[in-house]
């Protein structure tokens, strides 16, 4: 499917997005359409969480284009935030609510059917004693756990993951890489920024390199920038 | 927008019951305040009487604080505003279901001082009428600003600090209009407070309202 | 630009002069002595105030609205409140000086004096509000929100002589006949309003303009961000 | 210890140099808490005189409060302990240091207070000496209390409101001791205050002593 | 060298720990001696950070044996500050501090010349513009990588490191290899916990896998649990 076709999920030309003065992304033009898988690779600091916001419309862009599902994103972005899925470095989670609760809660919010909460859970093995235990007293792992269901039971048809293998043991890992496969087989267009390579680059169906705030063709030496911003 | 409302509301009603914050740490504190004023002005029983309306709604008042700072702090620390975004959530459900659960808390903590207030400083109650419906109308007044002051600073470092300096001012007439509501009351004058009692019906319908309206923008919807 | 400025300036120093001129020259009354030649300066100056804020305010509502939006709003909402805060202050001291001897104190808790200093920390908090660091937008849709709830002040405090019994002045302005006070007065405190309406004019627009530069050398500064946050895909590739 | 002491104490300063939370935020604060009482006693000015010293330590005490939840908020939020312990700094150390930060940000603000309370309330400052040893006392053992406490309720999620609760009871007895000291002092009564004063000082030592030797184990204590 | 001699860094026996009731370690032994790389494996919840923070002593142990770089941890775990790094899921960071400030200061607590400073920032490519920013306004990898920063400017004797490549870039995470190798020669012991196996197994001398708050000799299905808990 041509990427720059009207329907593409994700849609930006020429896209800047600032953190105070700081020009987190300075131009960056991306098209993910439904059912793609995307991977974002780039240096600590090179503005993938930043672009992850962006298609989110938690950060607005200054200038240039951005359309997401069908929202321009200049103009409203509220109608867009049932149908996508962010699973950021922080997961937005109660601490006070139970596992069960949580993704309750989120499911109800973004006004999706709870029938899809209980496989949820147990697809990520939060089924068991973990199911009634407060988010707050859970290992880091298990949180993100957690915040995977709830992207999951919400069901977007788009998926923004940033780095989510960070935190995950090894089958965990497996199992995100499954989902994400299913969601794109099921037409969510899925964005995807991370570190882990060799994993990674086997999950996606293309792989983009972004560097100072952009996205570029990926080219080998890229990948290795020495400097931290 | 008000299925939303009772989703959030519900949804802290719930983490009060389990956390205890406004039970355990809210309400003692502000019966500490009462407490506190008693050592500020001379335990001379006179001026405690005349100024006990006063003290009550400086207590609720600094009370309603904390259960303001209590109803953002829970929302997941740093990322809050993020997190309401993602939720997909209607910004005035909300802005509805955060001030709903706060007037819960607030109105059973008025209870409580009420009973000590008519204690310590020997305050007997007349015109429960009048009384009931000034403590919801500044009750709701507080809890609409507050919210809306809440997510304003929600996110902010500085949140803590800044919250008390915003909210304080806007909340003063209140203040001034419970405190001379319930004077009149008490003093049996009723024609005298309900021009006060107007008075804060007319400001909870105005925060309300703005809040209503303006809580999108701030969650920069729109 | 600059010859609206001076201009206004003009203007404003002009009719402030005068005004201070005939405010001394005013006779004194029998009650208020030589104080009651503060009406040519006091009364205007909370006006001043109450017209910041009332600027502030109107700037923030077009800001909040979709289609009005612009930095512009922000910038004045901004640099009005700021000048507001300065006559509010200004009002409170020569209110206080005049209560000195007029009412033997500095001070009262009068409902007018009370709401006014409500009014000024009202707008301190919403330029705290406004110096918390952070995305631009995000700020000014903060503050705009901040300042619309701050304003509602303003009547309150213009009508509380009314609606509570106060030591303060009551309206002197009415279509009634007036009593304590002959036109020669009120006209020189009219006077004095034109006056200090030209002095916030000319003061904010002042404020505005340092703003809207520091955007320009913002929007510059952005070109040259743009720039190195470009450059900084090169630099960090190909090193070792 | 004092080496710790005054790394601790110059990081907090440094980061108030660029928040700007002190000055820009609490000092308002301060301030308006002041006003509000007015509002809340009568206005008629008998009262407010009198009370006049009550009322300026009552705004001490809650501007101290938020001086100190700001103190551990900055504390990297919820491992503060966890970061305070790893540091390896001292822990008598970091009491001193924490509390110093606090007392100079303080002192300043009462400075603030005590100009606006004589021209509000018109309250003329007699016995200048005594208010001065009487504010560094009160405020030392304040700060000293609220550095304790403070690290008790640090990292918990509740600190916001657990803290007000935990403080208040405590610094309670020196509000109350300031309260009549400065009275005292204003009526020119030097020689009634003295008593008040030594009692603040015994304060202040007994916490300084006590948060230098407790400071080690609250903080271990996991 | 004989790990269970009294020399070792670190030296658990039955050792238990509690979080809340919780059992987070319930009877693990373990011995790590100096120069050693040892690995920490085990699925989401094992209980791989309660074991580091037990040798970093900030999480007592209720029973058992505990001694750290000769520190009886029953007895006092102060002393031991100073000695050790921990590499945590939190980086323990003030957001008003400038990069530089921040690992200074967390120098200076340490009691250590100030002179380490500049060359750890250098080594992390936290040397250019990043140096006077605040931490605050990092990216997550750039706040990891002064964390980093700070262990390795403190030089401790025992390196404490929980999942030290997460959110990390490519080459920072070499970086990190590098350091702890470096490290490990100078004769300091590194405890690791991490969920990126192959990576993690290259750096190691030795692999344990945790799992229900105890540690076992590497069985490859222990690897593999399938509940998060
Ligand atoms: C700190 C003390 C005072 C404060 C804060 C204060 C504040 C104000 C304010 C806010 C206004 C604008 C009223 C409005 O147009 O809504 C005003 C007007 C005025 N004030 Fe004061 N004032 C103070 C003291 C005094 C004193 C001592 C006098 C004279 C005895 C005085 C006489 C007036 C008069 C005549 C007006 C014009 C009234 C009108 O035309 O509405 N004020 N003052
Ligand atoms: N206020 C600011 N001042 C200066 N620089 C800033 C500011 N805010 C953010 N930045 C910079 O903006 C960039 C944010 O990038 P972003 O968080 O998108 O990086 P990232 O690609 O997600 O990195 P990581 O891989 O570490 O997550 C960082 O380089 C950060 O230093
Ligand atoms: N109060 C509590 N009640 C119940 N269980 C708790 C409580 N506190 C902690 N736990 C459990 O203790 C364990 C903590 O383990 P720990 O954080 O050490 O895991 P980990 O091995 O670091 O996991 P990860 O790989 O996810 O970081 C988790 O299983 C958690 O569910
Ligand atoms: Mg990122
Ligand atoms: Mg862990």
């Amino acid at each position: 499917m041509n990427p720059n076709s009207p329907d593409a999920a994700v849609h930006l030309r020429a896209a800047v997005a600032l953190l105070g003065r700081f020009p987190a992304l300075a131009g960056v033009d991306l098209d993910v359409a439904p059912g793609e898988i995307v991977l974002l690779q780039g240096a600590n600091g090179a503005g993938k969480t930043s672009l992850l916001r962006v298609c989110a419309g938690l950060l607005p862009v200054t200038s240039g284009e951005a359309v997401v599902l069908g929202h321009d994103l200049r103009r409203n972005r509220r109608g867009l935030r049932r149908r996508v899925g962010l699973l950021g470095h922080a997961t937005f989670l109660y601490d006070d609510l139970t596992v069960e609760d949580s993704v309750t809660f989120a499911v109800r919010a973004a006004g999706r059917p709870v029938s899809t909460v209980a496989p949820a859970l147990a697809k990520l093995g939060l089924d068991g004693r973990l199911r009634t235990v407060h988010v707050g007293r859970l290992s880091t792992g298990q949180r993100r756990r957690v915040a995977v269901a709830v992207v999951l039971a919400r069901q977007p048809d788009l998926w923004l993951l940033d780095e989510p293998h960070a935190g995950l043991d090894a089958n965990a890992r497996d199992l995100v890489d499954d989902l994400v496969r299913e969601a794109a087989g099921r037409g969510a267009a899925v964005l995807l920024a991370s570190h882990e390579i060799e994993r990674a680059t086997g999950l996606a169906d293309r792989i983009l390199v972004m560097a100072g705030g952009q996205v570029h063709a990926p080219q080998p030496e890229a990948r290795e920038p020495v400097s931290a911003s | 927008m008000l299925r939303d409302a009772a989703l959030v509301a519900g949804k802290d009603l719930r983490i009060e019951a389990r956390s205890r914050v406004a039970s355990n740490q809210v309400a003692p504190f502000a019966v500490l305040v009462l407490l506190l004023f008693a050592f500020a002005l001379d335990p001379d029983r006179g001026v405690l009487a005349r100024t006990a309306p006063g003290l009550f709604w400086v207590a609720v008042l600094f009370s309603g604080l904390l259960a303001v700072q209590r109803s953002f702090s829970l929302e997941s620390a740093d990322n809050a505003r993020d997190g309401l975004r993602l939720s997909g959530l209607d910004p005035a459900g909300i802005f509805l279901g955060k001030a709903g659960a706060i007037v819960v808390q607030m109105l059973a903590l008025e209870v409580i001082l009420a009973g000590f207030v008519t204690l310590m400083y020997g305050r007997h109650l007349h015109g429960p009428a009048i009384l009931i419906i000034t403590c919801v109308a500044a009750t709701a007044g507080m809890a609409a600003s507050g919210t809306l002051y809440g997510v304003l600073a929600a996110g902010l470092r500085v949140r803590e600090t800044l919250l008390p300096l915003l909210l304080l001012p806007v909340v003063a007439p209140v203040l001034l209009a419970a405190t001379r509501a319930s004077e009149s009351a008490l003093d049996g004058a009723g024609s005298e407070a309900w021009p006060w009692v107007r008075l804060l019906g007319v400001f909870a319908v105005i925060y309300v309202t703005f809040g209503i309206l303006a809580f999108g923008p701030l969650l920069e919807e729109a | 630009m600059n010859a609206t400025s001076r201009l206004l300036g003009g203007a404003a120093l002009i009719s402030l002069v005068t005004t201070v001129v005939l405010g001394l020259g005013l006779p004194p009354t029998v009650e208020q002595g030589q104080y009651v030649k503060f009406i040519a300066i006091h009364p205007p100056l909370a006006w001043a105030a109450y017209l910041s804020f009332g600027v502030t305010a109107v700037a923030s509502i077009l800001y909040l609205v979709p289609r009005t939006r612009h930095r512009r709003w922000d910038h004045i909402a901004g640099a009005s409140a700021e000048v507001g805060v300065v006559f509010t202050a200004l009002t409170l001291v020569t209110g206080s000086i005049w209560g000195r001897p007029t009412w033997g104190v500095w001070w009262v808790w009068d409902a007018r004096l009370t709401l006014t200093a409500l009014m000024l920390f009202l707008f301190l908090g919403y330029l705290a509000l406004r110096r918390v660091a952070g995305d631009p937008d995000t700020r000014a849709r903060r503050s705009a929100v901040a300042a619309i709830l701050a304003v509602l002040v303003v009547p309150i405090d213009h009508f509380a002589v009314q609606w509570w019994r106060t030591l303060h002045q009551g309206q002197s302005l009415t279509m009634t006949p007036q009593k304590n006070l002959d036109g020669n007065y009120i006209a020189v405190m009219l006077l004095g309003f034109l006056a200090m309406t030209l002095v916030y004019a000319w003061l904010t627009l002042q404020r505005y303009w340092v703003e809207e530069l520091e955007d320009e050398v913002g929007d510059q500064g952005l070109q040259n961000a743009l720039a190195e946050r470009r450059a900084e895909a090169g630099a960090g590739a190909g090193v070792r």
